[in-house]
């Protein structure tokens, strides 16, 4: 793998020259952030800007989520991990965005940690990949002979618990939800403006950050990210409270990966699996 | 807040034989917002209906619960009752504890139990309707036929004659269709072009039809009453309204093309009528086998054409039309039987297609009506083979129901025509028509054969070479059969145009699984499609013989008349809506939807729904995640609502 | 227990509804204090607003409409909001029927400065729906009590066509009367209508009245204000002479909730009435 | 006094809402724990609608629809099927008992099969005992 | 009056305190510590650097129910829920978290309307505060020391405790902090060792260094004025924020709520709830305008109401430096870099 300083050059490099030849608008990227360990989420639109972006192995923000932002047909540089580039081609299936205007800035990476704890990420939330999906440009080379591990393996655990159990588990981690909706405001894919949750016709659920409001919140939101969500992890690490609410996303994405034959943002070419039907889907899935 | 009028009906002893009603009433009275509730022996009465229009007036109602029978059975009446007495149509609400409590148990305390949950629901829901209006569009009062053959001309001169202008659609050069190929139609035995070219020509000199050969439909817009749509005119090289219909290009003409009018079993020039008494007659260069567009010599046409017609510049051209109904009739194919090879078609010249055989007997056909085989023989024996790809799990499972008519058709003509054996191979002879079973009857006494028995194949007979062995289980005897022919006859499988997909998808047709047009409901409406405004007949639909395709051309033509003779018309007033300050511009709606009824408004961001187009099903509601589409009268507020009031108790 | 909990509502019966104009989006809602200790603490200046309140529905901050020379009711009239999903409370409001009862919370906010406007010529200048609590301010200042404390009063007040108008018969009232000028304009007239034609910031520059010790104090949508204000200043009006009150999304209406705010005032307490001036020193985004 | 289930079902209008009607006019007995709200299509079925019912103390939910091919509106039930299979995933998954939630096609014409699914159903439902995870017992208070 | 205890008979004093009312204390939970009120003495750990959440929520709970009603039911059998309150004890509060009880005072309890429930809280609860511990390095995201906030500064503290090796020293600041010292038996007294430590705790606390620059509240707030209209400026600064409530729902004196009706069936409750200025439908107006619709705005609205409309409205700045909002924004958007920028933009 090139080394993160390497990259963080390349990233440069690629920035200045975009910027300069005109070719972006913006350059979606990560920036310096209070401390080394703190990098933050950053938007380079001047040649100037390019000397704060950096590269370590905090950078896990999906800058996918900042697409949006722009006004329809800017042209945005954006540096896309693994994961990161599935949340690209979903949002290009769902017209979100158009590939045309996007210089996709791949970042092949393993060894990416949680800031928060420290501990190495790549096997939990970066659907089992070091390279991105899309890319126009490499800012490093591509890694090969990395283990692959399984992105559902860690649902193992999971999914051996007795209902009862799996039950108390969720009951627990929901309840210490705050409503703060850090998770949806940092999902690429939780773009809708209003949420469901903050409709007043109808209110779905109580704003007050009790359990059951708490549990429509959540368990409406994983149906609503069903064969979209892209596995980048950024809903848990946003999460103040630290719930795990990347293993119920991933258990929904393996599920619908198993039953549509589909796994969200791989083929820009595909329909998002729920606004999709095949003739031939198989009654099984329901049982 | 709401003034809710519940109103209990025993319907005589139906339901208040398992439901304790005047229970029900008192219970309804507990529930909030319910100013009155009463029990009636028969709501649906005239003094029950009095009753609930009283009481709305009187109480000043502004909702209407009816617990009765299902809402399938008297909605409709109740509604009218309500908008009578001044209130909404839509702010009634029906609770069924007819067929869906009180018939269903036995246990009075159950029934009694359940209708109050249900009631209880409906309160909850009716608190949350709103009244809706239907729209009303302006309606164009043309239309446009697709397809020219017989139920194509029928429904245009129908329509036509009514005054209404038809723009008649054929993609073939010539209108006519598959009933012009034949020579004579079963059971009458009259000449098919003598009952027919009266009415091409009909087609021609009527001035409310404009006819437009040679054009395939590209595009379908907007919604009933107000279609818009682009034909194409495909280019025919040669301009008609010069030519005067001499022919001397044809005669001229040294391409040589294939006849597919004749079925292919001759050839025909490359700049051609299709037949004799084509409509119109005049002619179009089939590009493939002109010796211009092939060599880029040749002309001779142009030099021959006095009316300077010949325009090898020609282009398709697209025309664009507005009407308010459509109706679609584009026939039909027969199966090509090739890949059924255990027949020998295609393999063994004395094989024949049932088409080809109608061609045979034609006197403007290919032999001019004599019955001679390929090699220019006529048979001595013929074996007519039955259900060819149809009735048959492997290809096609439906019967195409006329085969068994014109196999009768065949073997008289073949009789009449030659002094062969005739046999019948048939699974069961279906001669359910007027007249048809004495048909069939007519043919058993010309001494034709029946063997009832599939064919299992057609082989080259090893004795006599060119002759065929038929071999068949004739299921009767219970013996293996086989019998030495010179000519097999397949009546295949009716099948869908190899189109009919594409045009369904245009149209917004949905197709059963061979590809027939599927009709909005199989009894109670046969002509009526999905597509409001889309109508269709004859054999597009399923297989059936002239009669009932002409009837359905009648019946597709009345059905247009009810939508184009009005000058304006209701929309269905339970559509859906954006609500356009919470849609966050995902387009699931306009992935889903079957009608193409949400479209995505770029410049605002947010999806709009064509209410004209909307079916009311709902689908986009339940998949736009920010609530932004209200599916009208089963907003998520109200189905909410309604379940919330069928777990409180 | 808390005393004079200030997130408490207190009940009253609507007794009287007045479907105010042709869309009938607007209603004019009478109440009456169902305990006496309640209306007597209900002491309001006009300008005030109150939060109408519906259990299982919620709150809405509405502009008190009548004057409190009128004793024993207080009147709102209130709009169906909401362009496509209606708002929650202002229909649930409009579906009521008279007899119904409801909470009310307030009186909130600070009122039209009454100690200011004494002794002035007042202009009143009013568009469309926003008419209520100069309503309020008119009748109070008509009040036999109150009339000789105010100089020339003079109302100007317009809306989209002669259907929109509310307060209809006091309209006619007033016209009659000689101690205040009343000029009702609409944009666009219809068959019956025998009154003046034309926008409200045109008909102001035509009446002109005088700065001379006069506040004018102007309400209307947005677009009437913008075209409105160069009128007056014009005129020459002050800043300080021109008076306006605001609307915001408002909870709380005490100033707590943190969410009315335009700059470092909060609409509901520091508000709802502001002077140019005043305003000036505010943000004009939010 | 034996547990009787609160159930809830979501029927189409034109093949299972009808079917449950035909069930009635042939006079066939099912036990009356369900209570049918109607819609247009199986595919109006939002997934809160299901997440809401067991909420409301749903012991279990019975989604009714046309045959795979036979909808109404040609496709919606296709885009239900997979819908509601995520939806019956993401239950499951929290940990509610797989029993509880159900959806069968049934056709206007199968009044029968309605009767013995809801018969099936209840008695499903019944072994399962009363629903308690996502229920609301009453209004939260003070937490 | 100073008091000690030995650090590991902790949960001794916490089940005295539980016997005289609610205890609020810090407990170590999945993700970090949190107050909590203690059910179990055991469960009491002092051995935090600071709680994910201010403990703001012990007089301004997250959820507050104002009246109870029943939809169909006469206005009058509505009932207020009433707010009578056993004495509480918040036990272990951080200077900087104390401060912000002061400057929310202000805001609840001394302007305008008074609320009831705010002050009522305030009045039956007893604070025990707790200096931070200044042989351990300030934590990056901290910078009370800018809002002239002391590492182990009793005001507003009832109790004020600093930790001596194994042993808490409990030194009383008010009154009713000394009347609760007294009550409680199991401590011992504190020695003139100790009084001299104690006091001399105090005062390095002042010297105890965070993140800080010089921050006069009148120069910041002209800045801020100054920079109101500077779009590119907040455009630039808002571009990472992804307009999440996190930040203030962890800050101890961000205030906003919302009021809501919650029914279930026939059941109702009106209630207030923490709102978010951050969230997008904050200001949305039932006519469906909304004048804060980008992010820069509500960023701006943030910075704006904590380091100049409070400070014109209430004279102070409505930050204590605590660094919640940077240590737990998803983006590390970090107020302080912020006003730093601000001074310098």
């Amino acid at each position: 793998m090139t080394d993160f300083r390497q990259i963080e050059n390349n990233l440069k490099k690629e920035a200045k020259r975009l910027l300069e030849a005109g070719e972006v608008a913006v350059v979606l990227a990560y920036g310096r952030g209070y401390d080394e360990k703190h990098p933050m989420p950053f938007a380079a639109k001047a040649i100037a800007h390019v000397e704060s972006l950096v590269f370590n192995e905090y950078c896990n923000f999906n800058m996918a989520r900042y697409l949006m932002r722009y006004p329809w047909g800017t042209k945005i540089a954006i540096a896309a991990k693994a994961a990161d580039s599935r949340a690209i081609i979903q949002l290009v299936q769902e017209e979100k965005v158009r590939r045309e205007d996007l210089v996709i800035m791949g970042i092949p990476a393993y060894g990416m940690k949680n800031q928060k704890t420290n501990e190495v990420i790549d096997s939990k939330t970066t659907g089992g990949l070091y390279n991105p999906v899309i890319y126009d440009i490499l800012l490093g080379e591509e890694i090969h002979g990395q283990k692959i591990i399984s992105p559902y393996e860690v649902l193992a655990e999971y999914e051996a618990m007795d209902k009862e159990e799996r039950w108390a588990f969720w009951k627990k981690e929901f309840d210490k939800c705050i409503r703060c909706y850090a998770c949806r405001k940092a999902c690429p894919m939780c773009y809708c403006d209003p949420c469901f949750i903050d409709q007043n016709k109808p209110r779905w659920a109580d704003k007050a950050p009790q359990s059951p409001g708490n549990m429509m919140y959540h368990l409406t939101r994983f149906h609503h990210l069903a064969g979209r969500c892209i596995d980048c992890g950024e809903c848990s690490r946003a999460c103040p409270v630290d719930i795990p609410l990347y293993l119920f996303h991933k258990k929904v994405a393996k599920e619908c990966e198993e039953m549509f034959g589909q796994a969200a943002g791989m083929k820009l070419e595909d329909k998002p699996a729920l606004v999709d039907f095949r003739v031939e889907d198989s009654d099984k899935i329901l049982e | 807040m709401s003034r809710i009028g519940v109103f209990v009906c025993h319907c005589g002893l139906n339901i208040a034989k398992t439901i304790r009603v005047s229970e029900l009433a008192e219970f309804a009275s507990t529930l909030p917002d319910v100013v009155v509730a009463r029990d009636y022996r028969f709501m649906c009465s005239t003094p029950g209906q009095e009753m609930i229009a009283n009481d709305i007036k009187e109480h000043r109602l502004d909702r209407v619960i009816v617990t009765a029978c299902s809402p399938l059975m008297h909605e409709h009446t109740f509604r009218k009752v309500i908008e009578k007495a001044g209130l909404n149509q839509y702010l009634l609400t029906i609770v069924n504890i007819r067929e869906q409590v009180s018939w269903v148990t036995s246990d009075i305390e159950e029934g009694t139990a359940k209708a109050k949950a249900l009631l209880n629901g409906a309160v909850y829901r009716a608190r949350l309707l709103s009244p809706l209006s239907s729209r009303v569009i302006d309606v164009n009062s043309d239309v446009m036929v697709v397809g020219g053959g017989i139920a194509g001309i029928q429904a245009a001169l129908e329509l036509a004659n009514t005054g209404k202008k038809v723009y008649l659609v054929e993609k073939n050069s010539t209108i006519g269709g598959h009933m012009a190929q034949f020579d004579k139609t079963f059971p009458t035995l009259d000449c098919s072009a003598c009952i027919l070219t009266p009415k091409m020509d009909a087609v021609l000199q009527h001035p409310n039809i404009t006819l437009m050969t040679y054009c395939e439909v590209s595009e379908v817009k907007g919604f009933v009453g107000n279609f818009d749509i682009k034909i194409r005119q495909k280019a025919r090289y040669v301009n008609h309204d010069r030519c005067n219909a001499c022919l001397a290009c044809t005669e001229k003409c040294p391409g040589k093309g294939i006849a597919e009018w004749d079925e292919g079993l001759v050839k025909r020039k490359a700049i051609h009528i299709p037949f004799p008494q084509a409509v119109p007659q005049k002619p179009v260069i089939d590009r493939e086998h002109c010796t211009f567009f092939l060599k880029g010599k040749c002309r001779l046409c142009e030099k021959v054409c006095e009316h300077k017609a010949i325009d090898f510049e020609q282009e398709d051209t697209f025309t664009e039309i507005k009407v308010g109904a459509v109706i679609v009739a584009t026939g039909y194919n027969l199966m090509d039987t090739k890949p059924l090879v255990q027949y020998g078609y295609g393999k063994y010249p004395g094989v024949y297609s049932a088409l080809e055989v109608e061609r045979l007997f034609n006197s403007a056909g290919p032999t001019a009506g004599k019955v001679t085989m390929r090699d220019g023989k006529e048979p001595q024996a013929i074996a007519i083979l039955h259900c060819i790809g149809s009735r048959d799990k492997n290809n096609y499972e439906h019967c195409s129901r006329v085969c068994c008519m014109y196999s009768l058709k065949f073997a008289h003509l073949f009789k009449e025509k030659t002094s062969a054996d005739v046999y019948q191979f048939y699974i069961d002879i279906r001669a359910a028509g007027k007249g048809y079973e004495e048909f069939y009857n007519r043919i058993i006494e010309e001494d034709v054969k029946f063997i009832r028995g599939k064919v299992a194949r057609v082989a080259e007979s090893s004795d006599e070479p060119g002759r065929l062995i038929v071999e068949a289980e004739d299921t009767i005897t219970g013996k293996f059969v086989k019998l030495p022919v010179d000519m097999v006859v397949l009546s295949p499988a009716m099948i869908p145009r190899e189109d009919s997909k594409d045009i369904g998808r245009l149209f917004n047709l949905s197709t059963d699984k061979y590809g027939f047009f599927m009709e909005r409901h199989p009894k109670l409406a046969p002509l009526a499609t999905m597509s409001e405004g889309i109508f269709i007949a004859g054999v597009c639909q399923s297989p059936k013989d002239i009669p009932d395709t002409v009837a359905q051309a009648n019946g597709a033509a009345a059905e247009a008349l009810t939508i184009v003779s009005r000058e304006k018309m209701e929309l269905e007033a339970t559509t859906a809506m954006v609500n356009p300050a919470s849609c966050c511009g995902c387009q699931n709606c306009v992935r889903v939807c079957p009608y193409g009824a949400p479209s995505f408004n770029y410049e605002k961001g947010v999806s709009e729904i064509n209410e004209a187009l909307c079916k009311g099903c709902g689908l986009c509601a339940s998949v736009c995640p920010t609530s932004a589409i209200i599916a009208r009268h089963f907003t998520n507020e109200q189905v909410l609502a309604e379940i919330e009031g069928l777990m409180e108790f | 227990m808390i005393n004079k909990n200030p997130y408490i509502p207190v009940p009253v019966e609507i007794t009287k509804i007045i479907d105010e104009v042709d869309t009938h989006d607007i209603k004019t809602f009478r109440l009456v204090f169902l305990n006496k200790d309640d209306e007597a603490n209900f002491k309001y200046l006009p300008g005030q607003f109150a939060e109408l309140s519906i259990y299982g529905k919620g709150e809405s901050p509405i502009g008190i409409a009548s004057s409190p020379t009128e004793p024993g009711y207080v009147e709102f009239t209130v709009m169906r909001m909401g362009a496509v999903v209606p708002g929650t409370v202002t229909s649930a409001l409009h579906d009521l029927d008279e007899g119904a009862k409801i909470g009310i919370r307030g009186p909130l906010g600070n009122s039209w400065p009454i100690e200011f406007l004494e002794k002035k010529n007042i202009v009143v200048v009013g568009g469309g729906f926003a008419f209520t609590t100069l309503r309020s301010l008119i009748n109070y200042m008509l009040h036999k009590d109150n009339r000789k404390r105010f100089g020339d009063i003079t109302v100007i007040y317009g809306a989209r066509n002669p259907g929109l108008l509310l307060y209809k018969d006091e309209l006619a009232a007033w016209e009659k009367r000689d101690d205040i000028n009343s000029i009702i304009t609409v944009d666009k007239g219809d068959e019956a209508w025998q009154g003046r034609e034309g926008f409200v910031p045109a008909v102001c520059k035509e009446v002109a009245p005088s700065p001379k010790n006069s506040v004018a104090l102007i309400c209307g949508p947005p677009v009437m204000i913008k075209f409105t204000l160069p009128v007056f200043f014009e005129l020459g009006f002050s800043k300080e002479n021109i008076l306006t009150s605001l609307e915001m999304r408002m909870k709380c209406g005490i100033g707590k909730c943190g969410r009315c705010n335009v700059g470092y005032k909060y609409v509901c307490s520091d508000g709802p009435v502001f002077s140019l001036g005043e305003l000036d020193e505010l943000p004009r985004d939010f | 006094m034996s547990f009787e289930p609160k159930i809830l079902g979501i029927a189409c209008n034109w093949c299972t809402y009808t079917g449950a009607d035909l069930a009635g006019t042939t006079r066939l007995h099912y036990p009356q724990n369900l209570r049918v709200v109607r819609v247009m299509c199986s595919s109006r079925i939002n997934p809160s609608f299901i997440f809401r019912a067991f909420q409301l103390g749903a012991d279990g939910v019975l989604v009714g629809g046309c045959h795979p091919g036979d909808c109404h509106y040609n496709t919606g039930n296709l885009y239900a099927r997979r819908r509601l299979a995520v939806t019956k995933k993401i239950l499951e998954f929290a940990g509610l008992e797989p029993g509880r939630f159900r959806v069968e096609w049934i056709s206007a014409s199968e009044g029968n099969k309605f009767a013995e699914v809801v018969q099936e159903f209840t008695a499903q439902i019944k072994e399962l005992g009363p629903q308690q995870k996502l229920k609301i017992e009453q209004l939260q208070e003070k937490a | 009056m100073l008091k000690k205890i030995s650090i590991n008979k902790i949960s001794e004093l916490a089940a005295a305190l539980m016997d005289k009312g609610l205890l609020l204390a810090p407990v170590k939970e999945i993700s970090g510590y949190n107050f909590v009120e203690i059910k179990d003495p055991k469960q009491v750990d002092l051995d935090f650097h600071n709680t994910i959440a201010s403990p703001k929520a012990a007089f301004f709970p997250h959820k507050e129910d104002f009246i109870k009603y029943e939809t169909g039911k006469p206005i009058d059998t509505a009932s207020v829920v009433a707010l009578n309150l056993p004495p509480a004890f918040l036990f272990g509060a951080r200077p900087c978290d104390v401060k912000s009880f002061e400057i929310m005072d202000i805001h609840f309890n001394a302007s305008g309307i008074v609320d009831p429930f705010w002050k009522q809280r305030r009045e039956t609860a007893v604070i025990f505060g707790y200096a931070f511990d200044l042989e351990k390095p300030a934590q990056p995201e901290e910078f009370y020391q800018t809002l002239g906030i002391g590492a182990a500064d009793p005001e507003g503290s009832d109790v004020f405790m600093v930790k001596k090796g194994g042993d808490l020293l409990l030194n009383s600041v008010t009154p009713k902090g000394e009347k609760i010292l007294a009550e409680l038996k199991v401590l011992n007294e504190g020695k003139a060792a100790d009084k001299k430590y104690y006091e001399e705790y105090i005062k390095k606390g002042k010297e105890y260094k965070t993140r800080s620059m010089c921050l006069e509240p009148g120069a910041i707030t002209k800045k801020l004025e100054d920079l109101f209209y500077n779009t590119d400026f907040w455009t630039r600064v808002s571009s990472a924020c992804i307009s999440c409530g996190v930040c203030t729902f962890v800050c101890p004196t961000c205030y906003c709520f919302d009021i809501c009706d919650d029914t279930l069936f026939a059941q109702g409750i009106r209630r207030r709830v923490w709102d978010a200025c951050m969230f997008t439908d904050f200001t949305l107006e039932a006519s469906g305008h909304n004048p804060r619709t980008h992010v820069y705005q509500r960023l701006r609205q943030k910075i704006n109401h904590k380091y100049s409309y409070h400070v014109r409205k209430y004279g102070v700045i409505s930050c204590v430096g605590c660094g919640r909002c940077t240590k737990h924004c998803p983006v590390n958007i970090d107020i302080y870099s912020l006003i730093e920028d601000a001074m310098k933009a």
